[in-house]
């Protein structure tokens, strides 16, 4: 009954958005005054707004349903209660169903294969949910200011030029761009929503076609069409991945669903999140024999074939398919070593920026990694924690020589998504997906700020350009100090801590009791350490940079101005969540929501070497690092943020001697590792080579041949055309001449007048009637 | 009854071949129509004769009924047609249409 | 009754000749009247009282009064004339004859009576059988009626779909259809101006 | 149709031995004389209506035009008006044109004549008061009416004068385009009847002035009147009478007329004015009945003594006597209207025929086919009246078939093995059906053989 009210709720959310796209794009175009009307800003926002209320309302219905797990909590977070074993969540969720499943839409039936619109929903979706739609909301109405530029017939783009050197003039875009916002807003709620791996592929795809959209906002610019390209290409190179573990999940599981569907409290189709079962040490159930992975039903009972054999999986397709899908997620959160994308996409509009590429669709690779987390066997959660080790620590020191305000965020995303993958592959999955929360409200948050920075400052990026900004745009400052602070991870009094401080605490402690248990990888807790320090580094670095100090370009200092209200009230809004949405840190609600739905084979804590020789920490464990790594993470942020302030906000030492002194480092690092470099020589120059090839071969060799056919066409034609001439064409006319020649000679008969006719008519009659008598007398 | 038959059917022959000789004599559109109207009508007294005397029964009065109707619509069009050709032709005489002939 | 036949069946025949005989239009369409009028009577007399009435309502009332405004439409003059060639008319007088000849001597050949006994024996019929008695008193209004809705009272056992609804239908339809194309036909040709 | 032109059993009265004679007369013989008889009854009332007439319109113009009109002939009032001027006529000279076509100009009076004449063939005087009782009765009478134009075109186109031809060609025009809505308007009270026989058609709207067809529902009330200017056109009066017009045709396509042939045009116009009138006097105001409950009574139960008993007799004069009083009512409204009413152009005239007449009578017509279906539908009855129009149509029906049956058909009565009070039965309860019922054998048969056929014979019955 729950689970029916919140997929109500959650539909609705869901394709709100998609209704609100239809009007928009129709409507938008074939309204009255398409280029100078706000009704589709209003119209988007109401629908993304509304859903905002339908799914907290859905949320708010949950944590009743489900105590807001504050009982669990009291189980699992006890640092006391360390024998918690691991069938205690099973039983637990059999009273407080936590998660729900179903099936919205049957879209075909190919043989067995089932294409389904399902949605499956648990705190997770919730949370993202909310999330999604709230941040989606705020940026929205902040983007009606922003994109209000584009409210005219004639826009010109003083960024793009036309061949003779002019700027580009193009009738504003501004319906278009709410229309292409909505759309995202369904493909990633579609995508939150999905029921099974396949459904999530399709929005997967939704959600890259959207971005690549509002990526190449700006067309007429050459860098905004590249970069969309740039970011479409990438993801298909994981989304082959993604490709290939569908097909390997479907060959050997023969479902795509995450959850069992249950009927009348029976399972009569299982989900694929049943069917690799764990056994008390955390391991995957497995064959004695053959050592393969055992397929079993949801009481771990072994599903077995038709003819009557076990059904299993070799062990390394299992890893096949933990990596595939990682490779998409990859792709998506812009992870080494496909991470060369995200900065590119600062081309599109700062909104865009804001939502798709930091809040949300970047975030959807660590969800679905989140999502799919009990598949993952323990080879590929060490490839996930290393990969966000090194894209954590690449984009970092990338981001503390970027000078463009918006690269410095991308940066910092991408460093930001590297910790979560690493929360995520170091067992700390509530960790990770508790950081992808606060990262998304504080890392919109900052977007925000620098697209108001931006148009206070008329289309101006670049920081070095800024300067003593402060009492310009206050609001723009102090909000974006907020996200500064809370990205940073700082601590204050009274529990008021920034909501950075729990994430990226948990991550970090979920590090240290990782190493703890492993010790020979400890560089997975060290670099962490290290770039929390980094990144508190480079955001102050660029808050100083752009609000303090002197300003360094007078003309856009004199020009700058706060922005209106509809862009400050979503500042305001994003701040206090940036703040305060961690409130009470693993104690509190957010927190203890997500662990609720952590898989089960986490909680326990187990030191007993595996196969994949991984130790895990558990629940207790994590819990008794957490105070170490809290001091150490927040020591390295203060340090950071203290040299930030020395180099940036006072004028002690100067920037540019340590720069130079450093060149070789900080041209590494400012041509981001030569890793576009390194792609262009490894993969553009050959494919440029091997199509000049193909281009060459088809000139010389095919069309020879093509040419070659051609003229012996022609001559075998022409004696065909002599043959046609004379032989058919003579049938034919000789046939014509005849029935003409018969013509002329009956044509006498055609008097033409009437009444002869009738008299042929009647003695036609009478001779007939002639010779049937004289024939047939009697 | 024969007899009462038989004088029925000479009547109507009359008719019908009074009709036929009128559509070949006359040269005027209209009497022509007229010798179509005397063809019908020959008919017409045999589809009666035939009702009455022989067990066709209501059936023939029914088929002259019908043809009664159909030569009406045909009047009808054959004078609209009578009409057009007068101002195509300034005359009603059928022998002036004689553009088909071979 | 003989008397009344003869009386109508002369005046048809005579009628149909002095229509083939008179040469102006004007003089043929009123012996045409005397002949179809005289056929009405003949339908009288054959206790065809509804067909005669059309006839005359129909024929003589309407296509009649047709024909004289058409003639008087296309009169290119008063009692205009277009008298056919003698050679023409003896041609066709003769071949008229040897129709004429013709189709008495059919008429004349067949065994009426012997097939109509057939007719009666091989769809086991016998005189009266229906009961139908008032097409002998010239009363067909009705079965005409029925007969034109699809019901056939007066067939034995009632065959279903013995009826003619479909052809009265048909007719009608016909009957718009002609005359919609009657006033597209004879509808006055407007010259289209150059502009 | 032969056969009922003795109706009323004249036949039969003159077939067999003549009393006083010792004669034998065969049925052929007696049917001529008894053709010849009603043939003779008819020429008198043909003769005497326009007779009658002219000298009401004379009288009737004098007196609304503020003059006396004829006061000298034949005493008072000036009554043998007409007499003297048909002596008048007779001595003229008869003149025919040397441009006219001779036959066509000098039969074209008595087609007209002749087509007047034959008109009284079905029409009705009383109660079985008819010389020929057909079934398709007002088909045959409008039939034979419109015979009349084709004699009034013949004398406008032989003349061979111009105002004679368009004399013709406008009564050609005008009368073509005013049947039809004369024809409509006639088959209105048609509906409601359910017969085409005028002489049931009078019968039924016996009793009270609420039976009569102008009272029956609102569509024949209208008709009525719609249905009257349509033959006022019709007969080309007044202010329909573009075919004479003599301001504008001098006297139209009797411009060269003169004598007695001048006189018949009259003859038949006056004629036919009072046939058609009595055509709507029965279709629409009772015909010969006076439509007061308590007198139409006693004539009814004196009919039914028998035709020829004294009681009988006076109350089909009384009847005939009714019925005259309307038709010559009807005559004077015309007279009143022509010289009241201003004449119309050619064009209003057909105007106001295919722009007016014809859609009026045509929704008029759909009413009173829609009309009792409403009854059906919104009050669950077939009609007002608390005995259905049908059933008394019925009745009548089984009564004239009674008369005939009595000579006629008895073994037809024997095969059908039904006795006379089986079918009043019959006829009762299908009151609502009366077409079915109209043959008792038709009836047997729809009744207990088939019940589809009964369904489609209701579903096509005229209720009522």
């Amino acid at each position: 009954m729950v689970g029916e009210t919140l997929k109500f709720w959650l539909m609705i959310a869901w394709l709100l958005p998609l209704a609100g796209f239809v009007v928009e794009i129709f409507f938008g175009f074939y309204s009255k005054n398409p280029r100078h009307s706000k009704a589709a800003a209003w119209c988007a926002v109401g629908c993304i707004g509304i859903g905002f209320l339908c799914s907290a309302n859905a949320l708010r219905i949950w944590g009743n349903a489900n105590e807001w797990c504050v009982l669990e909590a009291a189980e699992h977070g006890d640092p006391g209660d360390t024998q918690a074993d691991a069938g205690h969540h099973e039983t637990d969720s059999a009273e407080h169903q936590t998660a729900y499943s179903g099936v919205i839409y049957t879209l075909g039936v190919f043989g067995s294969l089932e294409v389904t619109l399902d949605y499956y929903i648990d705190s997770l979706t919730l949370v993202m949910f909310t999330m999604v739609t709230l941040i989606a909301t705020c940026i929205h109405v902040f983007a009606i200011g922003y994109m209000s530029d584009e409210l005219t017939d004639e826009y010109v783009d003083h960024s793009a030029h036309t061949s003779d050197g002019g700027h580009v003039h193009r009738p504003g875009r501004f319906y278009r761009f709410f229309a292409f916002m909505s759309l995202f807003c369904f493909a990633m709620l579609g995508l939150v929503l999905a029921g099974n791996i396949f459904q999530v592929f399709i929005f997967w795809e939704l959600v890259g076609i959207c971005s690549f959209l509002l990526i190449g906002f700006y067309t007429e610019r050459k860098t905004a069409s590249d970069a969309a390209n740039k970011a479409f290409i990438m993801n298909r190179i994981g989304d082959f991945g993604f490709l290939i573990g569908l097909m390997v999940l479907w060959t050997f599981f023969g479902t795509f669903r995450f959850g069992d569907t249950v009927v009348d409290e029976q399972v009569v189709d299982q989900g694929l999140f049943s069917m690799v079962h764990r056994d008390g040490t955390g391991n995957v159930a497995r064959d004695e024999v053959t050592g393969d992975v055992l397929i079993t039903d949801t009481h771990g009972h072994v599903l077995t074939n038709e003819d009557g054999s076990n059904r299993q999986i070799p062990y390394y397709l299992l890893v096949v398919i933990g990596l595939g899908i990682f490779a998409g997620c990859v792709g998506k959160s812009a992870q080494f070593p496909l991470q060369t994308w995200l900065p590119d996409a600062m081309e599109g509009p700062t909104p865009v920026s804001a939502l798709v590429h930091s809040a949300t669709m970047v975030a959807a690779g660590v969800y679905l990694a989140g999502r799919f987390f009990p598949m993952f066997v323990q080879e590929v959660l060490l490839t996930i924690a290393y990969t966000g080790c090194i894209t954590l620590f690449l984009a970092a020191t990338i981001a503390m020589v970027a000078t463009d305000i918006k690269k410095v965020l991308a940066y910092s995303t991408i460093s930001q998504l590297g910790y979560m993958m690493l929360g995520i592959g170091v067992f700390g999955w509530a960790a990770g997906l508790f950081h992808l929360i606060t990262h998304a409200f504080f890392k919109s948050l900052m977007f925000l700020c620098s697209g108001s920075v931006i148009y206070g400052c008329h289309h101006e990026q670049e920081m070095p350009k800024m300067g003593g900004l402060l009492w310009k745009m206050p609001i723009t400052a102090f909000t974006m100090l907020v996200g500064v602070c809370a990205i940073s991870g700082f601590w204050l009094p009274f529990g008021l801590h920034f909501s950075g401080f729990h994430s990226k605490d948990a991550i970090v402690a979920s590090a240290l009791a990782f190493i703890h248990a492993n010790p020979a990888h400890f560089m997975l807790f060290l670099i962490p350490l290290l770039t929390a320090g980094i990144t508190a580094f480079y955001m102050f670095r660029m808050w100083f940079y752009t609000f303090v100090g002197k300003p360094r370009d007078q003309h856009v200092h004199d020009h700058a101005h706060e922005s209106p209200w509809v862009m400050t009230v979503p500042l305001l809004i994003l701040a206090a969540f940036a703040w305060f949405c961690a409130y009470g840190g693993e104690s509190g609600h957010l927190y203890l929501m997500l662990t609720g739905d952590e898989p089960s084979h986490l909680a326990a804590d187990v030191t007993a070497a595996t196969a994949g020789g991984i130790n895990l920490p558990g629940h207790a464990a994590i819990h008794a690092v957490h105070d170490d790594a809290g001091r150490w993470a927040l020591i390295a942020a203060l340090s950071g943020a203290l040299i930030a302030y020395v180099l940036y906000g006072t004028n002690v030492v100067n920037v540019e001697e340590i720069k130079r002194q450093l060149g070789g480092v900080h041209g590494f690092l400012a041509n981001k590792w030569y890793f576009d470099d390194l792609y262009d020589a490894l993969f553009m120059k050959p494919a440029h080579k091997v199509a000049a090839f193909c281009a060459w071969f088809d000139g010389a060799v095919f069309d020879r041949i093509l040419h070659g056919a051609a003229k012996s066409m022609i001559v075998v034609s022409k004696w065909d055309r002599v043959f046609d001439e004379t032989v058919v064409d003579g049938f034919v006319n000789l046939i014509a001449s005849a029935t003409q020649s018969v013509g002329a000679s009956l044509r006498v008969v055609q008097t033409g007048r009437l009444r002869q006719y009738v008299m042929f008519i009647v003695l036609g009659v009478v001779a007939l009637f002639a010779v049937m008598f004289t024939t047939f007398p009697g | 009854m024969p007899a009462e038959l038989n004088s029925y059917l000479l009547v109507g022959a009359v008719l019908f071949v009074c009709g036929v000789i009128c559509m070949a004599t006359k040269r005027n559109a209209i009497g022509v129509l007229m010798g179509v109207e005397l063809v019908l009508n020959g008919a017409n007294v045999n589809f009666v004769a035939f009702s009455k005397f022989t067990t066709l029964g209501l059936d023939g009065q029914v088929f002259s009924l019908f043809v009664i109707v159909l030569a009406a619509a045909e009047a009808a069009v054959a004078l609209a047609i009578v009409l057009n050709f007068y101002n195509n032709h300034l005359t009603v005489d059928v022998d002036r249409g004689n553009k088909l002939k071979g | 009754m003989s008397l009344f036949f003869t009386i109508f069946a002369l005046a048809a025949c005579l009628g149909a000749v002095a229509v083939v005989i008179s040469q102006s239009v004007v003089r043929m369409a009123f012996w045409l009247v005397v002949s179809l009028g005289s056929v009405a009577g003949l339908f009288f007399l054959a206790d065809a009282d509804f067909i005669g009435a059309a006839q005359l309502l129909i024929y003589v009332g309407g296509t009649l009064v047709l024909l004289v405004f058409g003639i008087m439409l296309t009169a290119s003059g008063p009692y205009m004339k277009i008298p056919a060639s003698p050679g023409e008319t003896v041609v066709a007088g003769l071949i008229g004859v040897m129709f004429l000849f013709m189709v008495f001597a059919t008429i004349n050949g067949v065994d009426w009576d012997g097939s109509r006994d057939r007719i009666m024996a091989a769809t086991h019929q016998t005189e009266g059988a229906t009961g139908f008695d008032d097409r002998s008193e010239g009363n067909t209004l009705r079965p005409l009626g029925f007969a034109l809705l699809g019901v056939r009272p007066d067939v034995p056992n009632g065959v279903a779909g013995a009826g003619y609804l479909l052809p009265f239908e048909i007719a009608s339809v016909h009957l718009l259809v002609v005359l919609i194309g009657a006033a597209y036909l004879a509808r006055a040709k407007r010259r289209q101006d150059v502009v | 149709m032969i056969n009922t032109l003795a109706a009323n059993s004249l036949t039969d009265a003159l077939t067999g031995p003549l009393p006083l004679l010792g004669w034998d007369i065969s049925s052929d013989t007696a049917f001529v004389i008894a053709a010849i008889i009603h043939a003779v009854l008819i020429f008198h009332v043909f003769a005497l209506c326009p007779f009658f007439l002219i000298w009401l319109e004379r009288k009737g113009s004098g007196r609304i035009q503020d003059r006396l009109g004829p006061t000298r002939v034949g005493g008072r009032f000036g009554w043998l008006q007409s007499l003297a001027d048909g002596i008048k006529l007779i001595q003229k000279e008869d003149l025919c044109p040397p441009v006219a076509d001779a036959m066509l100009f000098r039969s074209a009076p008595y087609i007209v004549c002749l087509a007047s004449f034959a008109a009284f063939v079905v029409l009705p005087f009383s109660h079985s008061w008819v010389a020929v009782s057909a079934d398709c009765g007002l088909f045959i009478l409008l039939a034979i009416l419109s015979l009349e134009v084709f004699g009034i075109i013949m004398a406008g186109y032989s003349s061979g004068s111009k105002w004679s031809l368009f004399g013709g060609m406008r009564e050609a025009a005008q009368m073509v385009s005013y049947e039809i809505p004369l024809a409509i308007c006639a088959l209105i009270p048609i509906v409601s009847a359910g017969s085409l026989n005028l002489g049931e058609i009078g019968d039924m709207q016996s009793g009270h002035l609420g039976n009569w067809f102008l009272f029956h529902d609102p569509f024949t009330f209208v008709a009525f009147f719609v249905f009257f200017v349509v033959l006022t056109a019709g007969c080309k009066r007044a202010p329909f009478d573009l075919a004479e017009a003599e301001s504008e045709l001098v006297g139209g396509f009797h411009t060269e007329y003169s004598g007695m042939r001048w006189s018949f045009f009259f003859m038949g116009e006056y004629a036919s004015m009072f046939a058609l009138c009595g055509v709507a006097a029965i279709l629409f105001l009772g015909g010969w009945h006076t439509g007061i409950p308590g007198v139409d009574g006693l004539l009814q139960e004196w009919r039914t003594r028998g035709e020829f008993t004294p009681f009988g007799y006076l109350a089909n004069v009384i009847g005939a006597g009714v019925f005259v009083s309307k038709a010559a009512f009807g005559v004077f409204v015309q007279i009143w209207l022509r010289w009241t009413l201003p004449r119309l152009r050619i064009d209003q005239v057909m105007i106001t025929c295919l722009k007016y007449f014809v859609p009026i009578s045509c929704f008029l017509f759909l009413g009173a086919t829609v009309w009792p279906l409403l009854f059906m539908f919104v009050w669950e009855q077939t009609t007002i009246y608390p005995e259905p129009l049908g059933k008394r149509a019925a009745e009548i029906w089984s009564v004239r078939h009674d008369d005939s049956e009595s000579n006629e058909s008895v073994s037809t009565d024997a095969d059908a093995g039904s006795s006379n009070d089986s079918e009043s039965i019959e006829v009762e309860l299908s009151s609502g059906q009366y077409v079915a019922s109209t043959n008792k054998n038709v009836d047997l048969q729809l009744q207990s053989d088939s019940s589809e056929q009964t369904a489609l014979a209701a579903s096509i019955e005229v209720r009522q």
